[in-house]
Formats: structure tokens, C-alpha cells, sequence
């Protein structure tokens, strides 16, 4: 039984470190602000709740279990809130996403990058 | 490790605001490297959360500075930004930089001395570490009065004072923020009194609840806007409440002293020593979170105050 | 009725952190909890804005299914990034929403971002801007079943 | 696994830097901040009970706090202030 949950914490460890340094390459590769968005969020939407349930796993039954909980719960609410916001806010401040098939922007998006 | 953060950190200074927020992340991530110190952590937690908060409400105020010269005059462009930079550099060094963040560094430097005793005492027993709380008090003491006599000092030295200003200020668009943020700040403010009341179980005390609760305030302001928490919360109830923390501690000791005991033995509170002690550091950790609370909260009025004046 | 599942979820919180069940803590995290609710009502008179969301079981039901599209969408999107030639082709589209109450609205907006590849950037009146990174994940949102998955906690 | 877990975390942290330093816009900064916030939290987490600190969970819990007020603070101070002639100062400075 140990055994079991000492695998499935490693695996879920794992794929979550996985996914995390997925993220993190995400945001380095990506071609404009909305769409490292993404990749930011996908280092906090899966790979943060595998890493935390990871841990649960390896921890002692206590009320610091449900605190990985409320810490994970608080990353869930606020991430999605801070993305939109900030996409909100560049938004405003004129920055337009980079489309598909869109020469346009995507030589104005060089263009600011150099 | 440390030097090359140190630079990094001058070359942000000048160039990038925003960086700002890694940086104390980073220093965070080098406390967890350098210290082994749970109470350590959270320290230098709270020591990045104030500092990023009310380092950026004075950034607002020097970019808004430092942009001036660059609207009023077209010169080119790298003039610009060695004007710029001067700018900033001469008002990190002036007051407006060193006024926020002198209560946060003067009050982690002696808290750091304070730990000392309390690293001793608490892997003995976790619950009552009393004993070794004896340093501590005076310590604390001389640091609560340091901090009231700063916020005297604060309050008289920034002109334009929190001031109420009736009226929403309009940032009214954001609708997916304002809800989320409303459903959240009750828990951060409970997460405050929870670091209050728990100093002397684990991490905490009364100087992180009080940047905390501010914290939950200032959050309140950044999203509902100025006029929104000042109603909620008036600064004329934060002088108040720095006065009512400083009397409640220093109430602590001239009771003390009342009954025949040395200022601040907490003994005198209670028939049982240890009782007595306990409660003495409750009051005394009261004393402290309120006087922090309303003096973060305060001079992050009178920043964003300021800031809509400009 | 908003500040009764205040108290409660707040209670719920404290005692989590809290994990200690003197009669002194328990007191003062009753003393805290409501303050913080005093504190609350004083902004909800100022704001006007009051909070409605009422944990419910529904709501977890809908917060499990949104767990299995988020990973659906995940593993999709780490395919993506992690592909050599990064197959991406961002739109930016309208998406019409018929929710009208202001929660309902909050959750959906933060449910689409929540699933990676699709990103809300503005909320309007009666519909979303959404920035997606194939189109896929703006097909799927058009289908609705999202929305609709909101439309039945009754907001 | 917990230390591949961690060391995961450290390279996106690392990789976040990367963002965060290359910019271009104040909002990939933001958005580099942010993340590695966010990161900062899992690792206190994981690390913390790798070598087994008391109370890391709450430090962790204050961090997801700070991150997001941090965020937030940030965001409005761009949204109304500066956009594009900070940028190009910036980018003329390099």
C-alpha cells in the first residue's frame, strides 16, 4: 500500500515537473504576450495541482493536508484572475495579439522585439 | 549568488519596475537556500510582500516623476533615459524611498536579533516558549516604540496626509477582478489574524499580521479604488489604531509596573507565571500587529493620495 | 444569508490554518472571524457588491468537470510547445455569452482562462473576447457545453 | 522524485527569469513575475517539506497571497500610467 502511494506520488511528481518545465519552455518559445499567457497557465493550472496532490501523498495525515489544499484552491482562483487581467491590461495599454495569418502583426510584433 | 542578485537588482533599479516582484521572490527563494529557519521564512515573506507593495506605490509615484521630463521636453531619447534613471536614482535616495521602507528594514533587522532566543526555545516545546521570550520582550518593546515614534514622524512628514476623498475613482471595468478579489480578501484578512494569533505556535507574530491585514486592504484599494477603501476603512482610524497599539503595549508594561513587577514582566499579568507570560505576549503581539497595520496601511494612503494629486 | 456562508466558510478557513483547539484560539478565531465579516459588510456597503457564490455541492460537481477539461487541454497544449515546429495558430475572436449575472459571467471568464489554450481578455456585456491558441479550443467553447455546465448551478 | 519535482520547478523558475529579462513588453515581465510567483510557492512547498521545516505551508500560503496582490499592484501601475514610451526607452537603453 506504502508502496502504491509512494509510485503514484513520484509519478505525479514527475509529470508535473514535466509539465512545469513544459510551461516554462512555453513561455520562453512562444511569439507574443497572449500566447506565453497560455503557457504561463499551463504551469499553473495542471502542473501545479499534480505537484501539490504529489506532495499530499508523501505527507502525514494532518490538517496541513487540507492547507495544500487551500494553497492549491487559492493558486487555482488567482492565476486565472491575474491572467485575465493582465491580458486585460495590455490590451489597454494597445498591445494586440498576434493572429495566425497575420502578416501584419507578427512584423510589427518583430519589429518591437528587436 | 548574493552579488550577482545585487547586481541584477542595480540594473533593475534603473530599468525595469516590474522586476521588482522577482526580486523579492528571488531573495525569498535565496532565504530558503542561505536559512534553514522556518520563522526566517516568513520574515523574509513578509519582508517581500511589504516591500513589493509599497515599493510600487512609491514607483508610481517616481515613474510619474521620472515620465515628466520625458513628456515636457522631446529631447532624444537617450538623454531620456539618463535623465530618467538620474531621477529615480535621486529619489530612491531621497525620503519618499527611504520613508516607506525604513520600518521594514528597521523592523526586520531587530527581529532577526529577537529570533535568536526564539530559535532557542521552540524546539524544546512548541506550545510555551516562554522562558526564552524574556529577550525578546525587550527587544520588541524598544522596536514598537521605535516603529511609533517613525509613524509620528511618517504621518507629520508626508504633507499631503491620508486624507479622505470622497468619490470612486474609475476603474470600474474590471469586473472578473473586482469579484474575484472580493470573494478573496476576507480570506486574506483572516490569514492575518491567523499570523497574529499563532506567533507563538509557529511562523509569525504580530508585525507580519499587521503587514498582512494591510495587505487585504490595500488589495481592497488597488481594485475597488481610493475612495472605495477609504470609506471602508478611514484613515482617521488608523491614527487611532497606531496609538491604541502602542498604548496597548506600552499598557502591558505600566501594568506591570503597577503591580510591583519590572516594565513589561509579563508575570504580573496572571497569578501563574507562564500564563501571565503568555497573555502578556498575546497583548503585546496585539499591540504591535495594530500599530503595523494601520502604519503600512496609512503611508499606503498617503502614497496612492499623492499619487492622484500629481 | 451571503454573510451567514461567510462566517462559515471563513470558520472552516481558520480552523484549517489553525489546526489548535484551545479555548483561547478557538475564541479569538471566533473574535476574528467576525471581525473580518464586519469588515466585509462595511465594504459591501461601500462597493455595493456583494458576493453570492454559496458552496454547494453542485459547484464541486462543476469544478470536478472543469478539472478533466483543464487536463484534456493541458496535455493538448504541452503536445504544442513541446512539438518542433510549434503548431500554433492564435485567433482572437468574439465569443457571445448569455450569462447575465455578474458571478455567472466571473466564472465562466476564469474557466475559459483556467484551460489552457484559451485565454479571456475582455468581458462585455453580452459577450467575451477570447484569444485562443488553435482553433479547436475556440470550436469547443462555441459548442457551449461550458456555459451550459454554468447555466445549471443557476447563475 | 520529490528532488526531480523540485529541480523541474527550479529550471522553469530559471526559465520564467529568461522571460522575465528578455521582456519585450512591461507584460511579459509581468506575466514572467507572476509565474515565477507562482513557482516560488510550489517550491516552498516542496522543498519545505523536503527538508522538513515546520510551518512552510503557511509561508507558502502568505507567498500565493503576496503574488497575487504583487500582480495586481503591478498591473494597475502599467495600466494607467505607461505603455509605449516606457518601452522604447527601455529598449533604446539596451
Amino acid at each position: 500500500m506504502s508502496l502504491l502511494v509512494e509510485l503514484l506520488s513520484g509519478a505525479l511528481l514527475l509529470v508535473g515537473g514535466v509539465l512545469c518545465v513544459t510551461g516554462g519552455i512555453g513561455l520562453v518559445r512562444l511569439p507574443d504576450f497572449f500566447s506565453r499567457v497560455h503557457a504561463s497557465g499551463l504551469t499553473e493550472t495542471l502542473a501545479a495541482p499534480l505537484l501539490l496532490c504529489g506532495l499530499m501523498l508523501r505527507m502525514d495525515w494532518s490538517l496541513d493536508l487540507l492547507k495544500v489544499l487551500l494553497i492549491l484552491a487559492f493558486i487555482l482562483a488567482t492565476n486565472p484572475t491575474a491572467s485575465h487581467s493582465m491580458a486585460k491590461a495590455a490590451l489597454h495599454g494597445g498591445r494586440r495579439p498576434l493572429i495566425a495569418d497575420d502578416a501584419d502583426a507578427a512584423g510589427e510584433n518583430a519589429s518591437s522585439k528587436s | 549568488m548574493l552579488v550577482a542578485i545585487a547586481a541584477i537588482r542595480l540594473r533593475d533599479l534603473f530599468a525595469v519596475a516590474m522586476l521588482f516582484g522577482i526580486f523579492s521572490f528571488l531573495v525569498a527563494a535565496l532565504f530558503m537556500d542561505l536559512d534553514a529557519v522556518d520563522v526566517a521564512f516568513t520574515e523574509a515573506a513578509v519582508g517581500a510582500g511589504v516591500t513589493t507593495v509599497l515599493l510600487l506605490s512609491t514607483l508610481r509615484l517616481t515613474n510619474r516623476w521620472e515620465r515628466r521630463p520625458g513628456h515636457s521636453r522631446l529631447v532624444p531619447l537617450l538623454v531620456v533615459t539618463i535623465t530618467g534613471a538620474a531621477l529615480v536614482y535621486g529619489i530612491l535616495d531621497a525620503p519618499f524611498f527611504g520613508d516607506p521602507n525604513a520600518p521594514a528594514h528597521q523592523h526586520v533587522a531587530p527581529r532577526y536579533i529577537e529570533q535568536g532566543p526564539q530559535e532557542v526555545g521552540m524546539p524544546n516545546i512548541v506550545t510555551a516558549v516562554l522562558a526564552s521570550y524574556r529577550g525578546y520582550d525587550t527587544f520588541g518593546e524598544t522596536v514598537v516604540i521605535y516603529t511609533a515614534g517613525l509613524a509620528v514622524l511618517l504621518l507629520l512628514g508626508i504633507p499631503d496626509g491620508p486624507n479622505i476623498r470622497p468619490g470612486r475613482s474609475a476603474i470600474g471595468d474590471q469586473l472578473v477582478l473586482r469579484v474575484v478579489v472580493k470573494f478573496l480578501i476576507p480570506f486574506v484578512l483572516l490569514y492575518g489574524l491567523y499570523v497574529q494569533w499563532h506567533g507563538d505556535f509557529g511562523a509569525g507574530g504580530g508585525f507580519q499580521a499587521g503587514v498582512i491585514f494591510a495587505t487585504g486592504f490595500v488589495l481592497y484599494d488597488l481594485v475597488f479604488g481610493d475612495g472605495d477603501a477609504r470609506m471602508a476603512v478611514p484613515p482617521a482610524w488608523l491614527h487611532r489604531l497606531a496609538a491604541l497599539g502602542v498604548l496597548l503595549y506600552g499598557g502591558v508594561g505600566v501594568y506591570s509596573l503597577l503591580a510591583g513587577k519590572p516594565f513589561l514582566d509579563y508575570t504580573a499579568l496572571a497569578h501563574d507565571p507562564v500564563h501571565g507570560q503568555h497573555l502578556g505576549v498575546l497583548l503585546v503581539e496585539l499591540g504591535v500587529g495594530i500599530t503595523v497595520f494601520s502604519i503600512v496601511l496609512a503611508i499606503f494612503y498617503a502614497l496612492s493620495g499623492r499619487r492622484r494629486q500629481v | 444569508m451571503h454573510y451567514l456562508s461567510a462566517t462559515l466558510s471563513l470558520s472552516l478557513f481558520w480552523i484549517v490554518l489553525s489546526g489548535h483547539f484551545s479555548p483561547l484560539l478557538l475564541s479569538v478565531g471566533a473574535v476574528s472571524v467576525a471581525l473580518v465579516v464586519w469588515l466585509l459588510w462595511r465594504m459591501d456597503s461601500t462597493d455595493r457588491q456583494p458576493n453570492t457564490l454559496h458552496p454547494s455541492l453542485g459547484l464541486f460537481a462543476y469544478l470536478g468537470w472543469l478539472l478533466w477539461e483543464v487536463v484534456k487541454a493541458n496535455i493538448d497544449l504541452a503536445k504544442r510547445i513541446l512539438h518542433p515546429s510549434l503548431p500554433i495558430e492564435p485567433t482572437w475572436t468574439r465569443l457571445d455569452v448569455g450569462l447575465s449575472t455578474k458571478l455567472g459571467k466571473t466564472l465562466y471568464a476564469n474557466s475559459i482562462t483556467l484551460t489552457p489554450g484559451t485565454l479571456t481578455t475582455d468581458v462585455d456585456e453580452g459577450h467575451f473576447m477570447i484569444h485562443a491558441l488553435s482553433r479547436e479550443g475556440i470550436e469547443s467553447l462555441r459548442a457551449g457545453e461550458m456555459e451550459e455546465q454554468i447555466r445549471k448551478l443557476g447563475l | 522524485m520529490l528532488a526531480a519535482a523540485i529541480i523541474a520547478i527550479l529550471v522553469t523558475m530559471a526559465l520564467a527569469l529568461v522571460r522575465g529579462f528578455r521582456g519585450p513588453t512591461e507584460y511579459d515581465r509581468m506575466l514572467a513575475a507572476n509565474s515565477f510567483g507562482t513557482k516560488t510557492v510550489l517550491l516552498i512547498a516542496l522543498g519545505g517539506h523536503a527538508l522538513s521545516w515546520h510551518s512552510h505551508l503557511d509561508v507558502a500560503l502568505l507567498y500565493a497571497m503576496v503574488n497575487f496582490v504583487g500582480t495586481i499592484a503591478v498591473m494597475r501601475f502599467f495600466e494607467y500610467c505607461c505603455s509605449d514610451e516606457d518601452t522604447v526607452r527601455r529598449e533604446d537603453a539596451r
